[in-house]
């Protein structure tokens, strides 16, 4: 069905070629890249693990944002929910080791069982901060989910026997793979141990932000994608259409919330102590940034996003002065080298930060991906007379009246 | 479909193949880098503080002494050249320490074979993200700031701390600077020495803050003096008078608070005094420093802080003589932090030069067995903890000095131990 | 559906809308037989749309009841009028501009999919056999409409007489009963008004739908309406086929009479 | 001490800051009213507008200003006139500074959607942050007393626990006619009518021959205005200013706005008086680490109740 349009598409058969092998070498590169960074000496392993985590949180969020069209400040909320549901069922600390080891339910203990617990816990707290919120107008809905982001830390803060407050809670379950448990060293794959370190976590993460987008792009091409894509475009439309607002909303932030639960319970295992200070208001804006500066509602804009904020606020600004000193000393002029060399970009990374939004956003309002591309519409406009005449034909055979 | 499928399979096999190749071909180009590198006898120390956002005041005179140590000693120890580099805990986005930032610079250091020593945290709960990391590889970390109990101390923290920090058994983290067990109890001490039969405890809602008031509170509690009331304040919230009301109300004899300066500890203060509350201000550490004078303006006159050390005004000797250099060289006192950083650094350089070999658990051990230590902060030597045996704590008060200027005075030495 | 009669689809019996103080639609019965093409006509501001959002659920009467199908719709929601089967088209077009015309059919179809998200989460065979047979269904709809070669393209990115055609094929993909179109040729020219018409008769003998139609322009109402009914000012002021009305005096009043916009158009239309 | 006075000592205090809460509210609310935008930098353009007011206060203060070192001593007539001077110089700061964001950063996605304005903010809400930490550092500054603090209550003889001093006083001095001249402006003038005409229907408005560009502009350089304003009353009257109040503020004026109903100048005051004494009274009665928890529950409550906040209706107006 496609193939209608392919002939106007020009050099549609050689594009192609270069985009599968630039695909297929971006994958190939994110499959090895543990073995690439201990191969070149790169450091930059632990950087990518928080990214993709990230990316995948901004993966949730961009169901509620940008499928749905619902702007959430708050899903900071949605990811220390899951975190905190995850070390609620593993943690030795949790008030729930009192009961769970001698319960019928010890096999909740299990990371993986508590992750899937963590998702479902933190799908019901968007579907129960949903239902009350659905009347509210977009920017209303807003300030809601931001004062829902302010609560749930405070509140995690202020229920100090359950949750131990800002001491936070630590050791967290670690996820396992036969008898490898991940981040603790040696590992023993099938008899044999190896060294991996924190590798395991770079594939478990990176499975999951796959998985994720894998079932976010099913989700997008089903009925319940449409129809958020309808809510959002058109409300009054969409329910002319039968689409019902109520439950399309509810499942964009049982949904878009539940990707965050498993991201936090990856995210606690990972760093193997969680506490409220991590899931404060920035937290939520950054993510929120890296759905938009993408293009909200495309995944990969939001991956492309998500990787650029990221990268730059881990690798890049971070480097950026010893570049810049670099750069003063290459060029040779004394002067030039002494006053770069004092330069120090550090305290200023705020500032080139919130530029870099301002700049991307004044140059492609709609992120750098948007979701999809509004083709100027030459080729409908050559195509119209073309569209008459065969209407015309139709009338004729129809014999209308005339 | 079927022909472009099988396309992408093949060119993505190539490209697999190509990329496998090449970390193939690198790792024995690097094995020849690193074996060359053998030869030059680096050691490396890393240190991780939160360089952007509200810390950088205190965490960038902690980097300059941590320089000026290693200057002193020509950036040498036994055999070795030591290299250093200051890492960032901090993301801009979030504008403070982030636990994946510090989970992920101790991996950098464990990574990094010539990583001997890991100077930090600033934050102890960086502490409690990155020890467990770092101590199966026996990386000795020294820290200059944290002052959470339980990251050393059986029973001072929670049941299972701080065992679950050390999963090899052997303790590799280890502070230059004492407690807030320590410093807690000093507090609670110097407000039964003012005549105090009751006080209102606030703190900051952070770990540090709400920990050494929990302290305080149990401390006073022992020497039969009784809590007001207790609250914990918001540290951006923009104004403590409803708070102050509150305290005015309950009419305590000291009012004790557990935090930070940038929690706006001089705001609290200020709405106190203009709320008519008299009673004598005690702090900690955290608002032991000039920003806490720059904030409170008029108010801060008359304030207690408690201090694990001797403010900077009553250096003598080393210690007066760093003071007085670090002022040369940057431009400015340093904070209350930096002297530890500088002692820490030449406690690690003596270690290394101890034992003049390049493995990390020898390093440990030699740091652990730092014994009579003579530094700038005195005599000293690290427990089976790894904690500081000086427990010199002072009293200091903030007074208005003959040109007006407002000045941390030593007003008491005590020892906590 | 017993009393009503066997043929009758829609049943309205003393539907009326205030807004405050302003009456917009007063008192109006109405009905709309089987395979019926009807129309509402009336000067504007005459609470033909009043009427239309009242029977497709977006406003709440303030008494009246509307039958469907032998059933009260009253309380019912939007969507759940549309799931009873009533599709509509708007006025000033509401397409899904972001989204391409083959999903614009797709999303009409929303009430007529089963398939839960679980089900796409996981794509159960049931769910693929689903939606595969969606998308024959609703390229077989914009077949209808001729834009099916487009399929793929924004909706955002027709001109305005293909936005109209493919709203036509959103509101058929619900598999209504009745169709309610609110003029469904505003602003077209004579060749793409005339395309509309024999599509609306074209779709009513081939889905078996009753139409309903507003309609400004006369010649469409004349051609296409079985029955035509007027409002003025909320009230029904006259019934009954195209000649009929076209002769009634009431009707020529209402027309011709006071602060009436833009007669030439309605008197070019009611002259034909 | 009765409860009773306890009770209405936190009230002084609430309805104090809440005044200042409205007058950055109003910030909100123009500019959501007239390009339905939340305009996340103003609560830093106030931050910076408290620093401009210090900055200026410091340099002549040396000379020409006498501080107050003892809380009851009345401050020297010139005192005024500089405190007068360092207001103009704040409101005129901020209004430019204002206009200069919304010029540069927000004019061109005016028609982008609501998410790119809304990024574009928080990037220039950053920006202004790193402004204001390098300006006065990271740790709190003293903002000096300038306001003298007498006891109005015992002024006038009486004995109580309740105190109302001079600068509460201030503060709604200060406020109450600034936020009733705009409301004139807004109400009475021409440029006032065309910027309610622009909030109405923006493409109507510039139909009828108003310059949509100027009358946005002017919205700015209004909010800018009174969060310079904002930001010199809160100097003066909290005594202390840092490069993060402008997110504590912001988000509680913010949230003023909306609860008042957003667009709304009268909502704005409601709000922010709203805001201030609950803060206040859960501060004073639970525990303030639960303010903001109180806050944002009553918050959603409200919203959920009355989905267009306290007074925001159709028939309300909209500057």
């Amino acid at each position: 069905m496609s193939q209608t349009l392919a002939p106007a598409l020009p050099t549609a058969s050689r594009q192609p070629n270069f985009g599968t092998l630039a695909r297929n070498l971006f994958i190939a590169v994110v499959l090895t890249y543990p073995f690439l960074d201990l191969a070149f000496g790169w450091q930059a392993l632990l950087a990518f693990i928080p990214m993709m985590l990230m990316i995948t949180l901004a993966m949730g969020l961009n169901i509620v944002v940008g499928y749905a069209g619902l702007l959430d400040l708050g899903y900071a909320a949605f990811y220390a929910i899951g975190a905190y549901a995850a070390a609620f069922f593993t943690s030795p600390v949790s008030p729930l080791n009192a009961i769970l080891p001698d319960s019928p339910f010890f096999w909740m203990q299990d990371f993986w069982v508590a992750m899937l617990l963590a998702v479902l816990v933190a799908g019901l707290a968007g579907a129960l901060l949903g239902a009350p919120t659905l009347r509210l107008r977009g920017d209303y809905l807003a300030l809601v989910t931001l004062g829902f982001g302010e609560i749930v830390p405070r509140l995690v803060k202020n229920l100090e026997p359950w949750t131990k407050g800002v001491k936070g809670m630590n050791p967290i379950g670690r996820p396992y793979l036969f008898d490898c448990t991940f981040g603790v060293d040696p590992c023993t794959i099938f008899g044999t141990q190896y060294k991996l370190g924190m590798i395991p976590y770079y594939y478990v993460t990176l499975a999951i932000g796959a998985l994720s987008i894998f079932l976010i792009i099913r989700l997008r091409n089903s009925r319940l994608g449409r129809a958020w894509a309808a809510i959002r475009d058109d409300e009054i439309a969409a329910q002319g259409m039968g689409v019902n607002p109520v439950t399309t909303k509810l499942w964009a932030f049982a949904l878009g919330a539940s990707f965050s639960g498993a991201t936090g319970a990856i995210f606690g295992a990972y760093l193997q102590t969680i506490s409220p200070d991590q899931f404060e208001y920035s937290t939520s804006v950054i993510v929120l940034c890296m759905v938009i500066l993408g293009g909200t509602g495309n995944v990969w804009g939001v991956m492309f996003g998500g990787l650029l904020i990221q990268s730059f606020d881990r690798i890049f600004a971070e480097r950026l002065t010893g570049w810049v000193h670099k750069f003063g000393a290459a060029t040779g002029v004394p002067a030039v080298a002494t006053l770069l060399s004092n330069f120090d970009l550090l305290r200023s990374r705020l500032f080139i930060f919130g530029l870099c939004l301002v700049l991307l956003m004044a140059l492609r309002p709609q992120g750098l991906l948007p979701a999809r591309k509004r083709r100027e519409s030459a080729l409908i406009d050559e195509t119209e007379e073309e569209a008459n005449a065969r209407h015309d034909a139709a009338v004729a055979q129809a014999g209308g009246p005339q | 479909m079927v022909t472009t499928a099988a396309a992408t399979r093949r060119s993505f096999i190539g490209v697999a193949s190509a990329v496998a190749g090449t970390v193939a071909g690198g790792l024995p180009a690097i094995a020849q880098a690193a074996s060359a590198a053998q030869g030059v006898q680096v050691i490396k120390f890393v240190s991780s503080f939160p360089m952007t956002g509200s810390s950088y005041g205190q965490t960038s005179t902690v980097v300059n002494a941590i320089r000026m140590a290693l200057e002193e000693a020509d950036r040498k120890a036994g055999d070795f050249v030591i290299e250093y580099e200051a890492l960032d805990d901090a993301t801009a986005a979030a504008g403070k320490w982030t636990a994946d930032k510090e989970a992920e610079n101790a991996n950098k250091a464990l990574n990094d074979p010539d990583v001997m020593v890991y100077l930090g945290t600033f934050n102890s709960g960086a502490a409690k993200v990155s020890i467990p990391i770092l101590n199966p590889s026996n990386l000795v970390m020294i820290s200059p700031a944290n002052t959470y109990p339980g990251l050393t101390k059986p029973g001072k923290g929670e049941a299972n701390e701080p065992d679950i920090y050390y999963p090899n058994g052997v303790r590799n983290y280890s502070r230059v600077v004492p407690a807030d067990d320590l410093q807690g109890a000093v507090g609670a001490n110097w407000a039964k020495k003012l005549g105090a039969k009751t006080a209102y405890v606030i703190d900051d809602t952070e770990l540090y803050g709400k920990g050494i008031a929990d302290v305080f509170v149990s401390s006073a509690a022992k020497l039969g003096m009784t809590v007001a009331g207790r609250d914990g304040i918001d540290g951006k919230a923009s104004d403590y008078r409803a708070v102050a009301t509150k305290v005015r109300a309950a009419k305590p004899d000291v009012v004790y608070y557990g935090g930070i300066t940038q929690n706006n500890a001089g705001k609290l203060l200020k709405d106190l005094r203009s709320a008519g509350v008299d009673a004598p201000f005690i702090g900690p550490d955290g608002i032991f420093e000039d920003a806490f004078l720059k904030d409170a303006g008029d108010d801060a006159e008359g304030v207690y802080c408690t201090f694990g050390g001797v403010p900077v005004s009553a250096y003598t000797g080393d210690a007066k003589v760093f003071a007085e250099k670090y002022a040369k060289l940057h431009g400015g006192n340093p904070e209350a932090y930096a002297i530890y950083g500088y002692e820490m650094t030449k406690v690690a350089l003596a270690a290394i030069a101890k034992v003049n070999v390049k493995d990390r658990a020898a390093i440990r051990d030699a740091i652990f067995a730092t014994k009579d230590f003579k530094g700038i902060l005195g005599t000293w030597s690290f427990d089976a903890n790894g904690d500081t045996t000086l427990t010199t704590m002072s009293v200091n008060e903030i007074k208005r000095t003959a040109e007006g200027k407002l000045e941390f005075e030593l007003i008491e030495v005590v020892s906590a131990g | 559906m017993t009393a009503q009669g066997a043929g009758v689809v829609l049943d309205v019996t003393g539907l009326t809308k205030q807004f405050g103080g302003l009456t917009a639609v007063d008192a109006v019965d109405f009905r709309v037989q089987e395979r019926q093409i009807c129309s509402l006509i009336g000067p504007n501001g005459a609470g033909k749309t009043t009427f239309f959002n009242m029977v497709a659920g977006q406003y709440e009467p303030t008494s009246g009841d509307v039958i469907f199908d032998g059933r009260s719709l009253r309380g019912l929601r939007p969507h759940q009028i549309t799931a009873r089967g009533i599709g509509r088209t708007f006025q000033n077009i509401r397409l899904f501009t972001n989204e391409t015309l083959l999903e614009n059919v797709l999303v009409g179809m929303h009430s007529r999919l089963r398939s839960s998200p679980v089900a796409a989460l996981l794509r159960l065979p049931s769910q693929r056999r689903e939606e595969a047979e969606a998308h024959a269904r609703a390229m077989d709809l914009l077949k209808l409409v001729r834009l099916d070669r487009f399929a793929d393209e924004s909706a955002g990115n027709l001109p305005y007489g293909m936005q109209r055609r493919l709203e036509m094929a959103r509101a058929l993909a619900s598999q209504p009963k009745l169709l309610l179109l609110d003029e469904p040729t505003a602003g077209m020219n004579p060749q793409e008004t005339l395309a509309m018409t024999t599509l609306i008769r074209k779709v009513r003998d081939d889905f078996g739908v009753a139409v309903l139609l507003i309609e400004h322009d006369m010649q469409v109402v004349m051609d296409l309406s079985e029955r035509v009914t007027v409002l003025n000012y909320g009230q029904k002021i006259a019934e009954g086929t195209p000649r009929e009305v076209q002769r009634n005096d009431q009707v020529i009043e209402a027309y011709l009479g006071r602060r009436h916009k833009r007669p030439e158009d309605e008197v070019a239309g009611a002259h034909a | 001490m009765a409860g009773f006075e306890f009770l209405l000592q936190q009230l002084v205090t609430g309805i104090a800051n809440g005044m200042l809460i409205t007058l950055i509210a109003i910030g909100y609310t123009l500019v959501y009213g007239i390009i339905e935008m939340i305009n996340f930098a103003h609560g830093d353009v106030f931050m910076l507008g408290a620093f401009s007011a210090l900055t200026f206060l410091q340099l002549v203060g040396a000379q020409a200003v006498r501080r107050v070192r003892n809380v009851d001593q009345a401050p020297s007539p010139e005192t005024y006139l500089w405190l007068v001077l360092a207001m103009i110089l704040a409101m005129v700061f901020c209004a430019a500074l204002n206009v200069m964001i919304e010029r540069f950063a927000y004019r061109r996605l005016r028609r982008g959607g609501r998410m790119a304005p809304l990024i574009s903010a928080i990037g220039v809400s950053f920006m202004l942050q790193n402004v204001g930490l390098y300006w006065k550092g990271a740790s709190p500054v003293n903002f000096p007393r300038f306001i003298p603090q007498i006891d109005l209550v015992k002024e006038i003889g009486i004995d109580s626990f309740v105190r109302f001093t001079t600068k509460d006083l201030f503060v709604i001095v200060v406020t109450v006619p600034l936020v009733i001249a705009l409301t004139v402006f807004i109400q009475r003038t021409k440029l006032g009518k065309a910027m309610r005409a622009t909030a109405q229907d923006r493409d109507a408005a510039q139909l009828m021959g108003i310059d949509i560009n100027r009358t946005i502009a002017l919205t700015f350089l209004l909010g800018g205005a009174l969060a310079g304003a904002a930001g010199l009353v809160s100097g003066l009257y909290n005594n202390t200013a840092n490069f993060q109040m402008g997110f504590s503020y912001g988000l509680n004026s913010f949230t003023a706005a909306v609860l008042g109903g957003i667009g709304n100048l009268n909502g704005a005051m409601l709000g922010g008086v709203f805001i201030g004494v609950l803060a206040a009274l859960s501060d004073g009665y639970i525990d303030p680490r639960w303010t903001p928890v109180v806050i944002f529950g009553t918050l959603n409550l409200v919203l959920i109740l009355r989905p267009t906040g306290i007074l925001g209706q159709e028939s309300a107006e909209r500057a």
